[in-house]
């Protein structure tokens, strides 16, 4: 199994989330981030003091599928999240050993 | 300094009785005329001496006359007296914990707003104990400082005392005034937020109630006030101050600047950014200043006479003009106007109308708002740069630069046909001279802020000490000083 | 539950037209003299009978005799009864909206100002309808209960109703009256916050309105009330109580203590961490309570004459000493003075003077803050750890413990000196036997409280219910009872 | 935009000097009598003419003759209506920021609290310009603009204006007045939150306030205004507007339908989300509406008599039934009464009776406050959905049907024993043909906020454009317009 | 050693640590999240508009441990946060290479 | 490829960045976490209720880098965000399988 982590563009992720339901991928968790990267921030002053702020908002999805899937899950969030601007995000994966479904104790694939 | 405070808070009870004290004997009442009673009638709607047609050809009130009209409260007047005590509390709860807790970073937001609480809790028990009177008795005898008539506010009731005011209850112009005295020093403070003991706040509070506010509120206001231009005939400098341009804003602001370099800068200033946790929340509290600044000017009318109109319409155009200059100068300086320029601006053009409210017309107001938008804006955006000080939340900028701008001001712009007062004392001063005695007041102001001060800080600093430890300021005074969190939105919190 | 509000809404419409029932033939209208003109308006300074001049040897007013200045409202006193009726509305909306609404959870943060809102509207359709008359009404010629003349308001105009004032309109004395019977269960509500339906808080309040309030307010209040020591002559129980420590504070205090028993304490109450979602809004709310309380309280002389100015006074000394004490002995106990103390020991504070503040001086008042400050404090940190009861807000140690020991010292330091009215009769009470009737007094609101909120409780339990389900507890009451989130910060929120 | 603000500072200033121009020498002072000292004394009580017993048998005022009563403002009214224009003010700087900033998503809550700002700033200076004399002068003689006389608020003094007031000082009456003219327009741009640039926002409310504001204002309010049925006998449409139906809530929402739709909706708009960030700072915006409205409303009686205690009784209950109605529905068509629903139905209420309240009774007042829930609820909830224009924050729905429905309602239930001066000059409409009246005048304000708005809309969005750029909108105005962000509650930042 | 990263309910949060810590796992970082999943939402509705809110608060825990504790601290959780109704969450248990305290420099299981 | 995912405290996050920067690491996404480990957090009294707070305020910083860096990007973690007090941190190294960045489609190292 995969563990999916994309950070994505804050307004992407309804889009996001219907293209991965759409892939048949109903499970996933958002966090709330700030990235860091080439995208450039900008400048706020208060009264005299300027202070640059290079965090921009973006969102975390993590998504965890079975290995087969996980290629198809990569190209759905990639194509549902490109803008083709600057501070898109990234996609990362990462092996998954192990997955438990807490309310029914289901292990492995069956509990994704 | 909590123990100090009940000291202060009991041992005075006991004096109490003493105020049951007999009256002497009341002569024979005599029938007023009804002349006299519809002219102290007439005197209500003026807001004049009820009194004044009952004295006899050598001035004196013969024995046993008066007339219903005398000697109680004027319905209107005191209501607006009331109304405007209220607004100068809203600005200070929760007008100015708001103005200034938006402005702090999230970990510090209710250590600014437990000084405000905390300032008005003690300068409260200050002004009953001592602190009304030394500014507002007579018994001294003084230039300099009022007496001790009312300490404990003793003799402080319902009928006005025709020293202030011919129609406004005596204890309601207290109330009002005390919030004046409450709100000068929680103005000070904003320049020290994020790093001063709580401790410190309140013991540099009581200190400078008492060292320097209460001689100069005396000097300025006090019937017989070394400074009072406009009331008493034998001031020594014949300045004008209608709200408190010297005794509540350059007095803050100078005090505000003394305090902050004796203190140091807050731990990683000019390295660290320290923006604003909430500029909705200081949005909100420049709203409430602005409509609890009508108290404070209008109100220093102490009648809802036309004088409180005109002030009322000064201190509406210059807040505006100054909004609007500060975010103006904003967007040709770095291209967009913000939110905190526009609350900046406000409060600054409502501190430079301060003084000159009650005097000037609505021309003069557009002059006074553009300037004190103007130089505030300077002082904040690049003076304070330059020099490097940390005046956290720009007090000096506002409140010292604003201040002293409009004191001068009013010294150009008072007019007599604003304001018929300026003519009994000062009528030969207006319009020529009158900001000469405007500079001589500022620098009697700005010399008792800064040495006192001065003194003070460095007396505390040498003793209880000012600043709380390293690990407290980085950690927040929210927690270190009061042992809570201004937010907590977690959803486990549940 | 909202059928009955519609219910009461319309039925009562059809009675409208007799209120343009025709007036009696006017007398012959006889000319004043300009003595008893005069004496009018005198009257209207000294907020007295405008009529009284009018009275002929057998104390009758000729018919047809009267002045221009008899029966029109007041300026002064009634810009101040709108100016405190805005204020008393203000202390609900937004002000216990706030105080409340930052120290429950996120989740309950819009429960808590729904209801303040709901509240609000329900009782102010209960007041037009029969509220209003049947406290200050007299047409039931009773000491318990009032009239049905001013059922839907009827006959309540712009002119002063000289049963409670010769100088303010009658409508916005009804309308200043209806701030307080909103407060009253807005305040009770607090104590069972994040678990009580929104639908058992609408019918909880409409029945606790006429069981509870109308008749205890008429005892207090009413020109021919059972306990109105102060203005009735033939009152039973010659209690006294000035701006509502029985009717508000310790109706609503005890009240809240039986409803929070019959609840049942929160899901997890006692092991899950509860705290304050945001003591930031909290201390706004408490700005706004301890300014809007100057409505309820110097408002309650129902003028703005001398006797509002010393309840203008003894209310800020009072809640400031309160907050100072509190904080103060949050410093003994556990080193530290929290944001939270302050707020608290003002409301507690402003809560004790309430009963006393038009007739005590300002060291009476520094008393009353001391122990306004100090019994709540134990009653909320100590006594309701030991007890065990989830009085979620505190309602029943601040306004409870508070209002039970304002209304006692009221006994104690009642001053003929500082409010003449006392003199009409009580005078030989005031200072002597006073204490014993106001705990007559307090004897018979805390029954009425305990038992009618026992009774209304206990009958709503078992019919519609009083609790949400579990579940909806869990996800907290905005979702569940509103379908709304109080806050939505995700910056997915684009 | 900004440059034109400095341009209308600066260039009137040179006109100064013309008002210190010598008064022709005043005639010798005759002696009043008493009797006609005694009428002017009592004219105060009842907000009359304090010259009306000075008027010879040809109507005239001999030359010289005048009472210490007349000219002079009296203390109550003054109070009352200083009192007022804070309330209003307040309605705006906080209050319409709060609700609308907390309705609008995180990212824009910045830009509507400063169009709040920006409005105030600029609105005042144009008052002061020009806008007050168009609106209340006279010397154009028109029915349909008023004059240059007051240009920069010349001869606007402390003495009341008779024209509007015998006993309001004209200054405060100005201020009130221009309260009035700032939150009109803040009112309107609720429409277009989260999607229209700053300047344009500014330069559309420059222009809307000449170009609509004023001449509307001075048809229904000038005392020779087209419109004033009320106090103009020559009203060529005789409509009554108590506190601005017409003025402010038609002439709002009705603009507010227009401009949103030549702006077209947000980006996203029925696609995307965009729920309200806070509503807790909403309700708390609701409640100081709700406050200030008092001002507003009772404030329009331009005096503290029993006109204005009419108004705060009927606005009260309005504002509580249509909160309430407007909850009930929501409860039976979706089972939950949500707190925007209170909200927004006490704000409904609060529009609806706007034009009535100093005209009718209590029980008229629920009607309104039921049909100022209802149609604004089947507006917001039902027609916007199926029309599908975006009306962010439903100022056509809540304003526009609301004060279209409280303009009519006002011809149905206006009543003379309720406001004497219905009997003035429309007598025999009153209660018969005055809806057809209101009508009349609600095309005329229809007409000319549509057409007004239309034309100044489509010239602003041909020349500098009205929207921002898309990458603006998504990322939100406050970072783009105003280079800040509300909210910034980051551990890092510390 | 392993990374478990679980997803539970927001309020069994005080439940799960108190029974990790007396499985003897002191340590873990906690992140609030949305997710979305199985259990439904629901439906807000401001004036007109409805507003589907499908994400769902939870709360995010992860535990760095030794692979022979991970078999015991993903039962202890599983245990704590279990409630039998949908929604009750995930846990995933992820390889982890390498663990450094920052304080001490230690490295590896000691670190944990 | 590896995912580097540290545990700071707050207030050093700024010096952590430039460090990284310096180290020729410019992409990072930042996460507000709560910690819980042998740092003692401390207690609040709200009223008479005691409310024992152990969750402290942290920073999660998430770096993904090429194997070859990841030892640097970890000593540099480590070294900016030292205190050497209590509650300091813990950096933990995740093998990570693929990157794609969302705008470009690039995938692999070049992707980071
Ligand atoms: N090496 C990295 N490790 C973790 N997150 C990264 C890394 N590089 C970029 N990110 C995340 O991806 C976001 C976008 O990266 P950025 O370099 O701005 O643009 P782009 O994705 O178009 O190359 C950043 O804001 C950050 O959250
Ligand atoms: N595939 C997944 N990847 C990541 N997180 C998931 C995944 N599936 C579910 N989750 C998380 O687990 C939570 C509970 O899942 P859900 O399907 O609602 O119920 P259950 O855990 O009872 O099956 C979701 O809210 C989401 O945070
Ligand atoms: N086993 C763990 N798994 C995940 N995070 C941990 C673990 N142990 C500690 N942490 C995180 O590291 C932070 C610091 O740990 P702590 O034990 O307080 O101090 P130190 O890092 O100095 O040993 C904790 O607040 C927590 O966020």
């Amino acid at each position: 199994m995969k563990l999916i982590i994309a950070i994505i563009k804050p307004f992407k992720l309804e889009e996001v989330k219907e293209a991965l339901a759409e892939a048949g991928i109903e499970g996933m968790t958002v966090t709330e981030v700030k990235g860091f990267g080439r995208q450039k921030g900008h400048t706020e002053i208060y009264r005299g003091s300027e202070y640059t702020v290079d965090f921009l908002p973006k969102v975390k999805i993590e998504v965890a599928v079975a290995d087969e899937v996980a290629g198809t899950a990569v190209d759905t969030i990639v194509k549902a999240a490109k803008t083709g601007k600057i501070g898109d995000g990234k996609v990362f994966v990462l092996p998954l050993e192990e997955v438990v479904r807490i309310r029914t104790d289901e292990r492995g694939e069956s509990a994704v | 300094m909590l123990l100090s405070f009940f000291f202060a808070l009991f041992c005075p009870l006991w004096a109490q009785g003493e105020s049951a004290a007999a009256a002497p004997a009341a002569p024979v009442a005599l029938t007023p005329t009804v002349e006299q009673r519809l002219a102290s009638l007439e005197a209500y709607l003026a807001n004049t001496d009820p009194t004044a047609a009952l004295k006899n050809a050598q001035g004196k009130i013969p024995p046993g006359l008066s007339t219903p009209g005398a000697g109680v409260a004027g319905p209107g007047h005191n209501a607006w007296m009331m109304v405007s005590a209220v607004l100068v509390l809203f600005m200070t709860l929760p007008g100015l914990a708001l103005f200034y807790g938006g402005l702090v970073r999230a970990k510090n937001v209710l250590s600014i707003m437990g000084w405000c609480l905390g300032i008005t809790s003690l300068v409260t028990v200050l002004w009953w104990a001592v602190g009304y009177s030394l500014v507002f008795g007579r018994s001294f005898d003084s230039p300099y400082l009022g007496g001790s008539e009312h300490f404990f506010l003793k003799g402080v009731g319902g009928a006005p005392n025709p020293n202030y005011s011919f129609w406004v209850s005596h204890n309601v112009f207290a109330m009002f005034q005390l919030m004046f005295a409450i709100i000068t020093p929680a103005v000070i403070v904003g320049a020290v937020v994020e790093r001063m003991k709580f401790s410190a706040v309140l013991a540099f509070t009581a200190l400078w109630v008492l060292v320097v506010y209460c001689p100069l509120a005396h000097m300025v206001w006090g019937s017989n006030g070394w400074m009072n231009g406009l009331a008493n005939p034998a001031a020594s400098i014949k300045a004008i101050d209608f709200a408190g341009g010297l005794v509540v804003e350059m007095a803050s602001g100078w005090s505000a600047l003394v305090l902050c370099l004796v203190l140091g800068p807050r731990l990683g200033f000019g390295k660290t950014p320290m923006p604003p946790h909430s500029l909705v929340l200081c949005m909100v509290g420049t709203g409430l200043l602005w409509v609890g600044w009508y108290g404070f000017n209008a109100g220093s009318a102490v009648a809802a006479d036309g004088i409180a109109g005109s002030a009322f319409m000064a201190t509406t155009i210059a807040a505006a003009v100054a909004a609007g200059t500060w975010a103006a100068l904003e967007f040709l300086v770095r291209g967009k106007a913000s939110v905190l320029g526009f609350c900046s601006g406000a409060v600054a053009g409502l501190v430079a109308i301060t003084p000159a409210c009650g005097f000037v017309d609505a021309s003069a107001a557009v002059w006074v708002g553009l300037a004190g938008g103007a130089l505030p804006f300077f002082a904040c955006t690049k003076l304070k740069g330059w020099l490097g000080y940390d005046d956290a939340l720009d007090v000096f900028g506002v409140h010292g630069v604003g201040g002293t701008i409009g004191m001068l001001l009013t010294g150009v712009f008072a007019d007599v046909a604003i304001n018929g007062n300026l003519a009994t004392n000062l009528s030969g001063a207006v319009g020529r001279t009158l900001w000469i005695e405007q500079l001589k007041g500022m620098g009697v102001a700005f010399i008792l802020a800064v040495g006192g001060t001065l003194a003070i800080a460095l007396t505390l600093r040498a003793t209880m000490g000012l600043r709380p430890t390293i690990e407290a300021e980085q950690e927040g005074l929210d927690l270190t000083d009061h042992g809570e969190h201004g937010y907590i939105y977690d959803s486990s919190n549940i």
